[in-house]
């Protein structure tokens, strides 16, 4: 039994998985998972953690996959299975470091707007992928926090973007934006290309106010602070960012009126899926720790796993990761194959994968705790990889309108309710 | 009105002398500790000294552990309620401290505490902990895991030992190798271990207590381990070399480690409840402010309101529990001793439910604050990770199940498990 | 040992009186109720009809609950300890006698209860009751769910009140339809119900409690509808046709009613201890003997070991924290009076968790005895189907949100969920 | 939002589903449903059910569905589709009435032995065909369960048939059996055919000694006795079995030495594929009554279902059974596609398919609680119909083994434990 032998749709996965996959555990075992006891005290400078990034964004290329072919990609945009193929490569990473995971999978989140079928822009993605097509690691952003509300921005079938208060306006052929945002992924310094939520009449929730428009970020009036301090996720940098007469062009915008909401709205979908690659590639990590462990120190005279009580637990998370990897793996497919299953914007397939994120981030979150029980005197240690897997992914759970988010959009869905 | 009145605990049976002594640790730990928190995370391990020491030793609680005539007081199972009470009010600042205490104190436990006052144990190691310098106080080396490729002595209840004694003439010989203790590792000046006896060349079946001070030749001391939380307490792995320790240095009651049990889940319960006395704060000044939907605040959104009232629920049921555990630990008439197996197990139950409920209270903050949670900034997420330590070195080895193994045979009387 | 020794709880603090009581019912419950349960499912109505009577007649408990001057004497929150001991053991014989009993007395609560005994309600009600003839008793007719099709009267704390009260002369004309009492709607002498109130004609903002004789006109009773379990207690829905009761039926306290909620929660959560204990006794004599996998008794097995150690946990923290609220009843001075907000909270989170902790338990029992857990013979199902009958019957409507909303404002100041 | 826009892979589902879910699904709701609330009472007599069973099973005929149409049936046991569409019969059945599911449902479990590729048995497929091509409902059941032991039987992997008690011992052409059953579902005189679990030689964990052998319930020596009184499942009955020198012919055992006992293992996946089917069916009902309820039922003048923190709850049970139905679906296939999956019967597919059970079990006990309590004082009430499924589906967790034996299965089988 290894951690390729838990459960996944055979049906679903992508001709690359087995290549893609293999690649990047190699990098990640080789690369990342020796260092990764030292990342917490990197969180500032990243002097660790940048040379791995630039091996797999710019060595090996990655940063460039989703991009057409036709500008130097993989073109992974276009296939049938960029999503589930993504998962494949998210849990890989997320088994080493799920901060890294992230940092990685936000890059392509504000590009999917741009690269994936059927919203692909060939003149944006043109110019971007002269941007990623470098020899450094190329990072994006997707900037849509603000500081009042928290996920009002990300609670878009209910508010509809009316809280924005970040303003694009059109200035001849310009956009001049202006706003201050919290918290994104890969800010404090790291993204080249910021792709921002803003609105382009404050306070509407009219669909055709809201606007994504990419920023690179080094454009006059784009400040980043410094990154925060956090509970875990040091490989991931988050910091305010103001906007004072950015002005870019006006075509920076990703799909105009109307699409631009309806890309957010898939966005969403793509963020929880990815975030349930992040988990499932973390308990992957858990199951191979929980392994040695209980094969290794004894109860009352017998491996910990041969103790009836105990392997209870360890069955539960091992079940519940084979569990987790089938409903990631749909979430994919839905996200792939929107024929079948809706549009991966639609109310249906968002609020289905919130659920299902919020599952599978409720396992995680459960079930890393209890290993930490499990290794005892040794679940704080930082050397057993336990702790700071079970410190990263609470992160996970809480983002992106955490919890409660997931709950309300279900309920709307599933009992069709107005006021929530 | 106030947190520590806002959740009920049974104000009837705490002394006016416990009371005043727990306002002073209170306004300790809103100026030392509360006030100076964003200064903490530059310069943390030179602040927790600072701040200990005028907890400890200016406020006098180092020596209180100890008897009457070496400044002290606490060392009655009759004054449990009282250490239940101080160690709430330390812990609001800093479970990390209020953590060290507890772990201090129940290291203390099987020489200090009545009826059992060890005279001549407390003549030899009071000293060192009842003067105006810091210390960081007695260590403990509990059971836990065991090794596939030992052969492995014997057990206490399911739990590998992991020290050898054997007596030479007067002296105890002790042996054991990369020792996780549960606490203090790095500076303890005492070690309280749970030590497998040799008795000839097989080992007696129950484990005894013997007091290693940590300066003898022989006692080595790993590197400072990173840890998930309580960094005010600093802990390293231990190994014993031959250690020799006069033969008074063992407490030979049958029923001492299961007392240091006792009073470890019951002063750990209390940490708990004293750390989420400040989530309370916390999340009370968050919820208070912070508006939603571009509109109302979080706090009148039902769904957000049934969190607040599982966090309220958490607390004041957990508060009631540690009190209880407290409160039968006074009355061994009615309950039996706390060296027992009936109140062992109890307490091991509640030290089990209490850091439970306490995680669960602090994620469910966590989940309201969303990024704020996590974000040091926001002093939330300190108490998270100080709360999940102590639940996992509650555990010890194997999560809750060693526990319920205890409970099963005590309620049920199984002899296999 | 005995089950109700075996689980912790305040003996010190139950007076001997009661402690022979408990026994006296003990006794009853072997000998009348447990020794014929298999007796039972085959004409379960007449045989717990004789198995009350014995109870309430022959020991007397029936007007145990009326004050002193009617034979009676529990009618105290000073008695809140004895009530719960007593609701224990009934419980244990037949959760739903013991869920009777225990609505009863909440229902009779506003008007009995020191300090706030009304004499003249008592004068009127408890000759009814205090003679050797065996009655239903008081029902409950307390807020719950709206109907989003009906404008809807004023609320208590959300519930909707679906009683209207209006005084004309010296009368109070009652209307309400298609009720769903708490207990007991077939057959109640006695309806306990939380009315709003017309003042004019807008309704005030608190309700109050009105009482009103069973036999009066106006009064009718739908037909007994089929329940999961509570199977002692037949339940009816009720409508209340111009229903008029003299001025003095009200009870004019703001705080009655929710007086009538914590003692609900504790006496529900007394009658959840009685089954538990039952419960253990069935799961004892079971793991004692059964053998698996053609080898070694069930109990020696860890997982089921670890299954029992959380029945004997639930068991345990549940009873500590019933007599932690009976014990907090009987101290209005240090605590609060049960009718203010703080122990009214109390009452509901204790009352929640106590019934939840029971069911856990109890399925937990019936996962250790698979088929047996179901099968009616091995008196286990019953447990569960009367215990689950409790708690979604304390809900009331919307689960525990209720509930939770109640705590979120005593802990929270939430004004608007 | 319907029902039927639970999430299910849509790649998995098969060609008759749509027809022949839509024919059960009337059949529910007609014949079914309307009388439930007095299955209760009924338990001993079956009165009121039995009409029901004779129109599903013998009328519309489905008691034939397994068998080739060589011999009459209707051929779904050599599709590569047989589990997911008996996924979805079992669904719509347990809808109505988890009992009757389980009931029918047995009916095939001894069947799969002798009508499943590829363990067609031509001889006995004709033999038991005209026993079931009748008029009447015609039901079989699979007898395992001993007095002593519980699950024991089912514990096959660890115990290998070791404590088996019932006998078989071969007499020239035909085999005697002797022995004591309890609990089979459709025993106290329902079955006609009786599928019986038996050693060849008592005491051994050879699987050449497994034996699965076909009795006709009429033979002599059989003896049914009257059904249990349980907390639910009227329309299950359940009794004690005796052999006594029962005498069938040597070739009604299902497939011969090992064979049979790799048909047992099969069965058990069958069977929590079946059961979790039942589970989800009851969850799709208790959906509808809450969507019901909760918007015609106010707490503080709003629809529940308008609450937030109701909303929770509802939302959480309806992502509970929209996961458990991916979940439960993905069952179904890996016991279709042997190919994809590995058998049926191997350790790997056992051991998920019990896990995936389990969970299922476990989230619909959960639900079905909750959903008592969101009722309040109408949750105990039976004209509600979720307090009859509440006490049904506990029966489902609990039997074949119940939790415990699922979670020593996914424990042994996930980190190879050895003892347990």
């Amino acid at each position: 039994m290894t951690i390729d032998d838990f459960s996944r749709p055979q049906e679903y996965i992508s001709p690359l998985d087995k290549h893609l996959g293999s690649i990047i555990r190699q990098w990640a075992e080789k690369d990342v998972m020796p260092y990764r006891r030292r990342f917490d005290e990197d969180w500032k400078d990243h002097k660790i953690i940048e040379p791995a990034f630039k091996k797999l964004m710019a060595d090996m290329g990655l940063q460039m996959c989703l991009f057409p072919e036709e500008v130097g990609g993989w073109g992974l945009g276009h296939s049938n299975y960029t999503a589930t193929i993504s998962y494949r490569m998210f849990e890989e990473i997320g088994r080493a470091d799920t901060a890294m995971a992230v940092a990685f999978g936000v890059t392509f989140w504000p590009l999917t707007a741009i690269t994936v079928e059927p919203h692909v822009n060939m003149r944006l993605c043109k110019e971007f992928a002269s941007m990623f097509n470098t020899d450094k690691a190329c990072f994006a952003a997707l900037v849509m926090t603000e500081p009042q509300g928290g996920s009002d921005i990300e609670n878009i079938d209910l508010l509809k973007g009316r809280t924005i208060q970040t303003t694009a306006v059109l200035d001849g052929d310009e956009w001049v934006i202006n706003g201050h945002k919290l918290w994104p992924t890969n800010t404090g310094g790291v993204a080249d290309l910021l792709g921002v939520v803003c609105t382009t009449k404050s306070g509407s929730d009219d669909p055709t106010d809201f606007a994504l428009i990419f920023v690179p970020s080094t454009t006059k009036g784009v400040t980043q602070g410094g990154p925060y301090e956090k509970a875990g996720m040091a490989a991931d940098k988050n910091s305010d960012v103001w906007f004072e007469d950015v002005r870019v062009p006006s075509w920076y915008r990703a799909a105009g009126p109307v699409d631009d909401a309806r890309c957010f709205e898939e966005v969403i979908s793509w963020g929880q899926m990815g975030s349930s690659a992040f988990l499932t590639g973390a308990m992957m990590n858990l199951y191979e720790i929980l392994y040695k462990f209980c094969s290794e120190k004894t109860y009352n005279k017998k491996p910990l796993k041969e103790n009836d009580a105990i392997a209870a637990l360890l069955g539960r998370i091992a079940g519940d990761l084979d569990i987790c990897r089938v409903i990631g793996y749909q979430a994919a497919r839905m996200i792939d194959r929107p024929d079948m299953y809706g549009g991966r914007g639609s109310r249906q397939v968002v609020s289905k994968i919130r659920n299902f994120k919020e599952f599978i981030a409720d396992r995680a979150v459960e079930n890393f705790g209890k290993a930490m029980d499990i290794l005892g005197f040794y679940g704080a240690d930082r050397a057993w990889d336990i702790e700071k897997h079970w410190r990263d992914i609470k992160i996970i759970q809480l983002w992106m309108g955490g919890k409660q988010l997931c709950q309300m959009e279900a309920a709307r869905y599933f009992f069709d309710c107005k006021t929530l | 009105m106030r947190t520590d009145d806002l959740f009920f605990y049974p104000k009837e049976l705490v002394d006016e002398e416990t009371q005043a002594l727990a306002l002073s640790i209170r306004q300790w730990a809103d100026k030392e500790v509360i006030a100076n928190r964003l200064k903490f995370s530059e310069n943390y391990r030179q602040l927790v000294e600072n701040s200990r020491k005028k907890l400890v030793i200016d406020i006098g609680l180092q020596q209180m552990i100890w008897p009457e005539a070496y400044g002290g007081g606490f060392n009655s199972y009759k004054r449990s309620i009282s250490i239940v009470r101080v160690l709430e009010e330390i812990s609001r600042a800093d479970p990390g401290i209020g953590f060290m205490y507890a772990a201090n104190l129940s290291s203390y436990a099987p020489m200090v505490m009545k009826p059992h006052v060890d005279k001549e144990l407390c003549a030899r190691f009071a000293p060192i902990f009842c003067g105006k310098k810091l210390k960081t106080g007695g260590s403990l080396i509990l059971p836990g895991a065991g090794d596939v490729h030992d052969e492995g002595g014997p057990l206490f209840l399911g739990r590998t030992i992991q020290v050898a004694a054997a007596l030479r003439g007067d002296e105890w010989v002790i042996n054991g190798k990369g020792l996780r203790p549960f606490n203090s590792g790095a500076g303890a000046e005492l070690f309280c271990i749970v030590c497998a006896i040799m008795d000839g060349k097989k080992f007696k079946d129950t484990p005894s207590i013997i007091y290693v001070p940590g300066d003898l030749r022989g006692v080595k001391r790993g590197k400072v381990f990173k840890k998930t939380g309580l960094n005010a307490d600093e802990n390293a792995d231990i190994s014993f070399d031959n250690v020799r320790v006069p033969k008074a240095c063992m407490v030979k009651r049958d029923g001492a480690v299961k007392g240091v049990y006792s009073w470890l889940n019951l002063c750990m319960g209390a940490v708990c409840i004293g750390s989420l006395m400040n989530v309370y704060e916390i999340i009370k000044d968050w919820v208070d402010v912070r508006v939603i939907k571009g509109k109302g605040l979080i706090k009148e959104n039902p769904l957000d309101a049934a969190i607040l009232a599982e966090i309220a629920e958490d607390i004041t049921v957990s508060r009631l529990l540690t009190y209880n555990l407290a409160n039968i630990m006074t009355r061994p008439k009615d309950y039996g001793s706390l060296e027992q197996d009936q109140v062992f197990t109890l307490a091991e139950m509640i030290g089990m439910r209490v850091t439970g409920s306490a995680l669960h209270a602090i994620n469910r903050t966590m989940e309201l604050m969303g990024s704020a949670g996590y974000a040091t900034e926001w002093n939330l997420e300190k108490h998270w990770r100080d709360v999940k330590t102590i639940q996992s070195y509650l555990c010890g080895i194997g999560a809750d199940v060693p526990v319920k193994m205890d409970i099963a045979r005590s309620f049920f009387d199984c002899k296999e498990i």
